[in-house]
């Protein structure tokens, strides 16, 4: 281990902004980027769970009379 | 041989690689984390200080991997989308499309990352010499792909317009590496302050490489997670889709 | 009154969410631009500062400039223009609207980017906050000048690059203004004056631009 | 109540008609006949105060429309060559935006109705750029079936529409015919539109 | 072959006389633009020369990208390009005359207006002849490398400002060279070396740009 | 000589058309019937190799269109909606400049003829811009005139035009169909063409 106390490694130096900065905001688009994803995703199942649903129940109660525009 | 191709074609349908991907997304994500930890440990606790650097170095493990990836990214995406235009294939559109935002994720980052290193060791956020420059117009490049994309709606017609787009804005990659060659420039060549000190370069190389890893890893899972949701959305009409999220009463999952 | 021309910005801004690259594009536009100069200049720090203003504010008038043919020209292809000449109300007012939503998805997000094209030239805080204030002062005029440019033009073939060289010329003076006022902060002296001339000009701008629009438009109906 | 008179029309050094005169009065249709390019669109324009007619005079209610101005307008529904629709727009919203810009009221619900009207009940949602020329037309159209206004003036509504749509359009004429409205249309397909009086006016 | 190129270069040709307005007003930008630039920033003249190659080079940027939504929109609005993609001979072709049409109304006025602006910056005669060249050399693959992001963003709506966005980082190597190329003569070193760079840009803008910008137009038509 | 097998549309999430198929030959005329939107225009785009259609396949003289490319072309006339008329450009010009792109010799005097047949006689020499809408699809339309590729695919010729106008166009139709030329046409409008077979499609 390199560092003696933690407040060095905090402090990096002079340069603890630049270091905890580039760390952070990549850190943080590393995290927001999947949570978005997964949300979208999550989204569009509900969405398309939807649509099959009721295109399901458009369907059953009279199958013949399906018809499209 | 035709085995192989077989193979091949099995997974380039969305049908069989949806699932795939599902199953290969965790182990992915593990092994980014696994190098990412790794990597950090290194190049945070464990290698020293850069005598001319000062601490402010420890971006480059940050920084090297995030630049590296923003251009292996777009090779990648490029091929994919060469291989739709050339053959058709639906998944292609959909792997160039999943990449897309995740290659500019990491030229953001290697911007970002490069600009809070260049306070500290050149007194400036940013120098518009030739590699920062063209790694700027990657960003810029990326931006257009998806504007591109994002601004046509018939899926197929965006993916073939994107793949051209992408196929001619390829000249851009080799600029960027061997901008520094071509042009004096400020931007430090590869291996420049690994040799100042040999003696540290063994952790720092290490240190490097597993970041790098991790990164490539991170792209891999969140490209394959972005590109199962365009898949769902793109082929919501086919009967696996149906098939997926509406099982039938009678049928099983 | 108020009504309509909420209601005519509502109607644009929808039309502008519809195809957000628009917006987006126009920024990007700005980017790119304030970015060429260093690359076809050279990167000395020292020379780059001097340019900042006049190069950001030149690319601002680029960028909104490159938004006006197409104030009225989807609405004149379409017939809305017809419609809207039709109304009942005057046609001033509904130009009001369009010009603020031209505003809105083109000024404002230019002067709220600008600062960070700002620190790529090395400009200090206080010359970034003046950077932007000028923005956001004069952008509406660039707006409100740029509707009766494209109204003239409206119909005449070749009317982008027509339109360009109308409006341009009437640009100047909120060019001088807006890069004096930055130039007047690096430089010590304070940039009051020159934003307060420059909020004349806009207020001048959003009040009589509309009616000459309206002029404009109805002879381009003819 | 619309009164045109000793009407002439110059375009370039054309001379496209001269002397036109009319009466229209309410529940009465003027339909405008002649062969392509006798004058008929520069005509209805004239007759919204689009263009000024370089001799002659239009009057409403009396008053000369110049001078009526944006009383005139409120009383006019104009329905043009081109649609007047934003292609990046559904048709729910187009028929939304252009009643909000004349300062009409109209619900989703009667703006939904009219579109179910002139069939397009399952593209309300559909952005128009995908829509057929046909469907186009009639998002234009739907315009017309809640619009009270007095005056309709129609240039070539029929075109590009099929059989059903067509009747549906001339159905939509005689009921605002019948509740007293005034209408001015061309066309050079024949359609028999359900009318108290169809005055006939030929160009050329 | 060449008859076809000849055909489609002529009607380009006389579409353009019967719009004159769009070449001088094209031109006219290229001069606005270039004079706006000592407004922002000042009259030294030593800064001046320094800025002159890049700031003739990026507004001939400008003013080129500016024409470029119009290269295929009008005959995709009319319906002339699905008259072409049917007609039997390669659509490529078509598309090279086009691009060289559009050359010979955009960047040939302009690589010709040029000297007499880099005269107002002070520039000697040989940076001058050497700017002349290296825009007559780099023109052609503005053109070229225009017209696929012109064909790409055709009918997409918000076209105009897309197409500067994809095109612009395009167009950067060919702005740093031909910048580099007038910089080099400034500062005594010969202009050879970027100058044969800019030819390459220009051959190969030239070869591939055509059958790209076609693709894409099948594309756009589909 | 044109056979379309199978033929299916998919526009967006909506099916067309499927199963469509129809055999055409030398003389015959292919009338496509069907409401608005119901895909007809789409049709007509597949049929000219503009949009690949989702399934099954088109040959020409016994061919896929795709593989014959050039060679298809070089036999097709297609004419859309759009007139692919440049409003800057006088009619005659119009005419030569398209005649010149497609590699045909059209000399001024046939051009002029055209025109005349057209009954645009006086209007030769002004640009398009100022014409009306029915002289505008009257220029697109003189094309026809001198045509004498075998296969014509007119989509709503009839559109704007007077009743003058639509039996000379149904005349210039009859006569390239004695001529043993092939045509595919839609029109909401009824018109009696003078041809041997026409063979009726109905969409939707
Ligand atoms: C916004 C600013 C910057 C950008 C866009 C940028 C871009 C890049 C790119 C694209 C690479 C990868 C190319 C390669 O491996 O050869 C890279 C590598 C590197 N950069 Fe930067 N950089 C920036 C700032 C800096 C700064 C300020 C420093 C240090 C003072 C720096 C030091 C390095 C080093 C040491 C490498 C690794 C070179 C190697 O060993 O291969 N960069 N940078
Ligand atoms: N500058 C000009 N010089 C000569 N003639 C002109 C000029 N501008 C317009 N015209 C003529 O004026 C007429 C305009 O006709 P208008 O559009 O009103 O016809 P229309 O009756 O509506 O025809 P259509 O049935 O085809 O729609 C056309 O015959 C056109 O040729
Ligand atoms: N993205 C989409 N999603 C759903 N439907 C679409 C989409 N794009 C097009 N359509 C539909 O496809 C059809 C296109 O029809 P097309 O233009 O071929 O009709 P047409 O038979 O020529 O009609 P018309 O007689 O009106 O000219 C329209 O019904 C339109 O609503
Ligand atoms: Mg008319
Ligand atoms: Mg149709």
């Amino acid at each position: 281990m390199y560092w003696n106390s933690f407040s060095d490694f905090i402090a990096m130096g002079t340069h603890g902004p630049y270091v905890w900065g580039s760390f952070g905001v990549m850190a943080l688009l590393m995290i927001l980027e999947p949570w978005l994803i997964a949300r979208g995703r999550k989204g569009l199942i509900a969405r398309l769970k939807r649509q099959f649903r009721a295109e399901r129940a458009e369907r059953n109660p009279m199958d013949s009379r399906r018809s499209r525009n | 041989m035709s085995n192989r191709l077989i193979n091949w074609f099995k997974y380039a349908s969305p049908q069989s690689f949806y699932p795939l991907a599902g199953k290969l997304i965790p182990w992915f994500w593990a092994l980014a984390a696994v190098f990412g930890i790794a990597g950090l440990y290194i190049g945070f606790l464990v290698a020293p200080i850069d005598a001319q650097q000062g601490e402010g170095y420890r971006i480059i493990f940050l920084h090297v991997p995030t630049s590296w990836m923003s251009m292996f990214i777009y090779l990648v995406m490029a091929f994919w989308a060469g291989l739709g235009l050339a053959f058709n294939t639906r998944l292609s559109g959909m792997m160039a499309q999943a990449l897309a935002p995740t290659g500019a994720l990491m030229a953001f980052l290697s911007l970002w990352t490069g600009a809070l290193w260049g306070k500290p060791m050149w007194g400036t956020w940013w120098v518009w010499d030739a590699r920062l420059t063209s790694e700027l117009i990657l960003l810029f490049l990326y931006i257009g792909f998806i504007a591109l994309q994002a601004a046509i709606d018939d899926p197929r017609r965006a993916d073939k317009a994107g793949a051209i787009l992408a196929l001619v804005g390829v000249v851009n990659i080799p600029i960027i590496y061997f901008s520094v060659k071509w042009w004096n420039t400020l931007h430090q060549g590869a291996s420049v302050s690994l040799t100042k000190a040999p003696s540290m370069a063994q952790t720092m190389l290490w240190g490097m490489l597993l970041c790098a890893l991790a990164c490539w890893m991170y792209s891999i899972a969140v490209a394959l997670m972005r590109a199962r949701s365009i898949m769902l959305e793109r082929e919501r009409h086919t009967e696996w889709v149906r098939a997926l999220l509406d099982p039938q009463p009678a049928g099983k999952e | 009154m108020l009504t309509l021309v909420r209601a005519v910005i509502g109607r644009d801004l929808r039309l502008a969410m519809r195809r957000q690259a628009d917006i987006v594009s126009a920024l990007f536009f700005f980017i790119i631009v304030v970015s060429l100069f260093p690359l076809g200049i050279g990167p000395e720090p020292d020379l780059l500062r001097k340019l900042a203003p006049g190069v950001l504010w030149v690319a601002a008038l680029l960028a909104t400039m490159l938004s006006l043919p197409r104030l009225f020209a989807d609405d004149h292809r379409d017939g809305t223009l017809e419609q809207l000449a039709l109304a009942p109300q005057p046609l001033g007012l509904v130009v009001l609207g369009k010009v603020l939503a031209h505003w809105l998805v083109s000024g404002l997000p230019l002067a709220l980017l600008a600062p960070v094209l700002g620190l790529q030239f090395d400009l200090d805080s206080e010359a970034l906050w003046v950077l932007t204030g000028a923005l956001l002062i004069g952008t509406p005029a660039l707006s409100g000048i740029g509707a009766i440019g494209a109204a003239l033009t409206l119909g005449v073939r070749g009317g982008g690059v027509l339109l360009s060289l109308l409006v341009l010329p009437l640009y100047i003076p909120v060019l001088i203004f807006g890069a004096g006022a930055v130039d007047a902060t690096v430089t010590g002296m304070g940039p009051q004056a020159h934003l307060s001339l420059l909020g004349a000009l806009a207020l001048g701008g959003l009040f009589f631009a509309p009616w000459a629009t309206a002029a404009a438009l109805r002879i381009a109906l003819e | 109540m619309l009164e045109a008179s000793n009407l002439e029309c110059v375009r370039g050094d054309r001379r496209l008609f001269a002397g036109v005169g009319f009466r229209l009065d309410g529940g009465e249709m003027l339909y405008l006949q002649g062969r392509n390019g006798t004058g008929k669109t520069s005509l209805l324009r004239m007759l919204c105060g689009l263009t000024p007619p370089a001799a002659g005079e239009i009057r409403w209610r009396g008053e000369p429309i110049g001078r009526l101005g944006d009383e005139f307008r409120a009383e006019l529904c104009y329905l043009g060559h081109l649609n007047a629709i934003k292609e990046e727009l559904t048709p729910l919203e187009n028929l939304l935006a252009s009643a909000r810009l004349a300062e009409e009221t109209l619900d989703e619900d009667a703006a939904l109705d009219a579109l179910e009207r002139v069939g397009l009940a399952g593209r309300a949602d559909l952005a128009c750029r995908y829509l057929s020329q046909g469907q186009k037309r009639r998002v234009a159209l739907a315009r017309l079936v809640h619009e009270k206004r007095a005056l309709w003036v129609l240039d070539e509504p029929y075109v590009a529409l099929d059989t059903a749509a067509v009747d549906l359009i001339a159905d939509l004429i005689g009921a605002h015919l019948e509740r007293g409205g005034l209408a001015v249309l061309t066309t050079h397909q024949t359609v028999a539109v359900r009318a108290g009086a169809v005055r006939e006016l030929r160009l050329g």
